[in-house]
């Protein structure tokens, strides 16, 4: 990702008055030519009635400015991101260190683990659909 | 000065449920609060993996047990906009209705809970006796309590008859009259004022600065309400939401009371808008593989919360996401304890409406 | 300072005082069941099927069924009584009850003991074979209070 | 056993497992008005070592093993254990979760199950007074 550009357009939002309602992440399972799977990151911003949303997509590892400094609320989400999807968040301005959720399982929403739940369950993705079909019988 | 470090939680009296604040104090006054949360986690967005979506609006609904009908309606009505499908008029009235009567049970459990927080038991007692009511209208409705499990994708599993609805606008306006008496309590009482007024102060630059939501949002004089949108019915009906300027936690506790009888009012006018047509279809059948992603925004008791759906044609959805109110207004708590008395950290904690299992899910 | 007059729980406390209690004598005096209050799950032996219908969709999976050996069991302790099952069969074999116990106690930790709130039917197989040793007629570990 | 039987006034210890807020507002409807179990004696105590019968909700995760241990080491015995709820029963719909170990019987000897989503108030009393019965059997054999 464009770390400057992204910051620069959050900035946009912030000096506009906007609010940030949620920042989602989505895995994307591992699959052809992306061995790790990655991450489809959103940042949406809210004002009055209009909701707009700014979407990236990055890399395990792959380093994501926190916007923290900017939108005070972000801290939660960035820890959340890091601690269930193993994000690379940087410069948080509350790190809380991993102490959020700690879960049984580490990073429990990251591609890999994911992958590793669906194989368990002898499930290859996407799920065939005439399986569907057949259960409506 | 010494600092020292207070744990509070996860088991402690004024908490319904667990989490951990370790508070910084010097001497009486709280200068920086970690909050720590996992207790209540169970990972319930990763069970899109295993519950299939045309069951997963009940996972959904067992988020929280106090906003269940709205998560279920929430979860229904962004899978529906996902699969385009027209859900009938009647079963988006009844929806409305019914989530209006959430609102009413939650206020009224937040304000007994509140009450019990300042120590004012009484209270606690009279909000609940008078929550018992609407949680028989509920069941009366819907069948459960707590759970309602009346959401389904395409619309809702029972009707209301007119008469039926008719009777529970009577009841309510009847509990809305002996309410009055109560609220004029919260609002008037010495000793509430006493120990709320001009604690846990929430100006209107900082309820933004930290994305508050909800009641918590309304107190400060911030006009913000998902219902604004006029989704979900709501543009068919008069509404302005209700507004206090202080910021502190009485204007907080206020904020509710008034939404109590503003929500039995907006039942009212629903039942006198919505078309008297009983028999009518309350749900289509809806097939198919969904594929697509929403965000849908609603307005829970405790504020805004955003559903986020990712599909991908199979019969299992992508991702799942909640963000619910209180995860939004974590950071204010955080921001209001920052500089208080030790003491007043309870009753700041219970103003904000603290679900926690919503929070972590 | 303020008025130490202005006591408004004090009218609310006096009516409270010579009104009648609001509690309700449980469990000498029960609520009444409104119709459609979803309860415990029960199952009829005599209308299955056994499509397994129900078990299939069953988000807490609470429900096993086989065709092949005519058997239906319900883990009363993971319903969550949704209602799902029912809505689904097409036999109407499934239907809910709230005068059913609502409570299970503990059974024994060995491994023959009775799972508390595990119940399961055995059909007769069509061929005509004795039925499975175990009681047709219901559940085997439902204690009642 | 009609509840003026009993002799004593057991004193409950309620924990928030990883519940969803349901059934432990049902326990606490409980406590109001409508139902009362104050009328039997029951108390709802914070005490650990002042409790006779730990009331339970929700199922167990990684994080509250450990903190549904350390309360029921600290009640005196004899002491009973209720579940509250298809949760704190079996794990309920969470029992599938990645973070959710199951219903709270992997971790303390649970005496009293009360199903339902969310248990009804009912159930619950029912369920305490059960667990008062399951209280005297288990004097009974240590006296």
């Amino acid at each position: 990702m464009d770390k400057d550009a992204f910051l620069a357009r959050v900035d946009r939002y912030h000096r506009d008055g906007w609010r940030l309602a949620i920042i989602n992440t989505t895995s994307i399972l591992p699959a052809e030519g992306m061995d790790g799977g990655a991450f489809d990151i959103s940042w949406s911003f809210a004002s009055d009635q209009l909701i707009e949303h700014v979407r990236e997509r990055v890399l395990p590892g792959e380093e994501v400015p926190s916007i923290s400094t900017s939108f005070g609320a972000a801290f939660l989400y960035e820890n959340e991101m890091r601690e269930l999807f193993g994000v690379n968040v940087t410069g948080m301005a509350l790190d809380l260190k991993g102490q959020l959720y700690q879960t049984s399982t580490i990073v429990p929403f990251a591609p890999s683990a994911i992958r590793a739940r669906l194989d368990a369950l002898g499930r290859g993705d996407p799920a065939p659909k005439h399986e569907a079909g057949a259960k409506k019988a | 000065m010494k600092r020292t470090v207070v744990p509070m939680g996860p088991q402690h009296p004024v908490l319904p449920e667990p989490i951990v604040l370790d508070l910084v104090l010097e001497d009486e006054k709280v200068v920086d609060a970690i909050p720590t949360i996992g207790y209540i986690h169970r990972g319930l967005e990763a069970l899109v993996e295993r519950v299939e979506y045309t069951e997963f609006g009940y996972v959904v609904e067992r988020i929280c047990g106090i906003c269940s009908f709205m998560h279920g309606m929430g979860y229904a009505v962004a899978m529906e906009e996902i699969m385009a499908v027209e859900v009938p008029e009647r079963a988006r009235w009844l929806r409305l209705i019914w989530a209006e009567m959430s609102r009413i049970h939650s206020h009224l459990l937040w304000l007994g809970l509140g009450a019990d927080a300042f120590g004012f038991e009484n209270l606690f007692m009279h909000c609940w006796r008078t929550r018992e009511e609407v949680l028989d209208i509920f069941e009366k409705t819907t069948g459960g309590r707590i759970i309602f499990s009346v959401n389904r994708i395409g619309g809702v599993r029972r009707d209301i008859s007119d008469t039926e609805l008719a009777a529970i606008v009577e009841k309510l306006q009847q509990l809305g009259a002996g309410f009055a008496a109560t609220a004029r309590i919260f609002e008037t009482d010495p000793s509430i004022r006493h120990r709320l007024s001009g604690v846990g102060i929430l100006s209107r630059e900082d309820a933004h600065a930290v994305d508050a939501v909800g009641p918590m949002a309304r107190a400060s004089g911030i006009r913000m309400d998902t219902r604004l949108t006029g989704t979900h019915l709501y543009d068919r009906l008069d509404f302005e939401p209700v507004l206090e300027t202080a910021g502190d936690c009485l204007a907080r506790v206020v904020v509710r009371v008034r939404e109590i009888s503003q929500s039995i009012d907006l039942i009212r006018q629903a039942v006198d808008r919505m078309p008297k047509a009983e028999g009518a279809p309350i749900e289509v059948k809806v097939r198919g593989l969904p594929t697509g992603e929403v965000f849908e925004r609603l307005e829970q008791p405790r504020g805004e919360v955003i559903y986020y759906i990712k599909a991908n044609g199979t019969k299992y959805l992508e991702r799942f996401r909640a963000r619910t109110p209180t995860f939004a207004n974590i950071p204010a708590m955080i921001k209001l304890v920052k500089g208080c008395d030790l003491a007043d950290v309870p009753n700041i904690i219970m103003t904000i409406d603290p679900c926690i299992s919503c929070t972590e899910r | 300072m303020a008025n130490p007059f202005n006591l408004p729980m004090v009218g609310r406390s006096l009516r409270n005082l010579l009104s009648r209690p609001a509690t309700r004598r449980y469990p000498s005096e029960t609520r009444p069941h409104f119709a459609g209050t979803r309860g415990t799950l029960e199952f009829d032996l005599d209308t299955c099927v056994f499509c397994g219908l129900c078990a299939r969709r069953c988000p807490t999976v609470a429900l096993t069924c086989s065709r092949e050996e005519r058997y239906f069991a319900i883990e009363q302790l993971r319903c969550i009584a949704c209602g799902v099952c029912i809505d689904l069969c097409n036999k109407d074999s499934l239907r809910m009850s709230v005068d059913a116990p609502h409570v299970h106690l503990h059974t024994g930790a060995a491994p023959g003991d009775p799972r508390p709130g595990h119940q399961e039917w055995h059909q007769k197989p069509p061929d005509g074979s004795p039925p499975v040793p175990g009681d047709a007629a219901g559940g085997t570990a439902a204690a009642a209070v | 056993m009609p509840m003026s039987l009993f002799k004593r006034s057991p004193w409950i210890l309620h924990y928030d497992g990883s519940s969803c807020n349901g059934c432990d507002i049902e326990v606490l409807a409980c406590l109001t008005p409508l139902y009362d179990v104050e009328r039997f004696g029951v108390v709802n105590t914070g005490n650990p070592k002042h409790a006779d019968i730990l009331l339970v909700t929700g199922s167990v995760n990684e994080r509250n093993i450990e903190i549904i241990q350390n309360l029921y080491r600290q009640m005196p015995d004899p002491k009973v254990v209720v579940a509250v709820g298809a949760c704190a029963c079996s794990g309920g719909i969470f029992a599938r979760a990645y973070n959710i170990q199951g219903g709270i019987d992997q971790v303390v000897p649970v005496d009293v199950y009360v199903p339902g989503c969310a248990a009804r108030p009912e159930s619950i009393i029912d369920g305490v007074v059960s667990g008062i019965a399951a209280l005297e059997q288990k004097r009974k054999r240590s006296a």
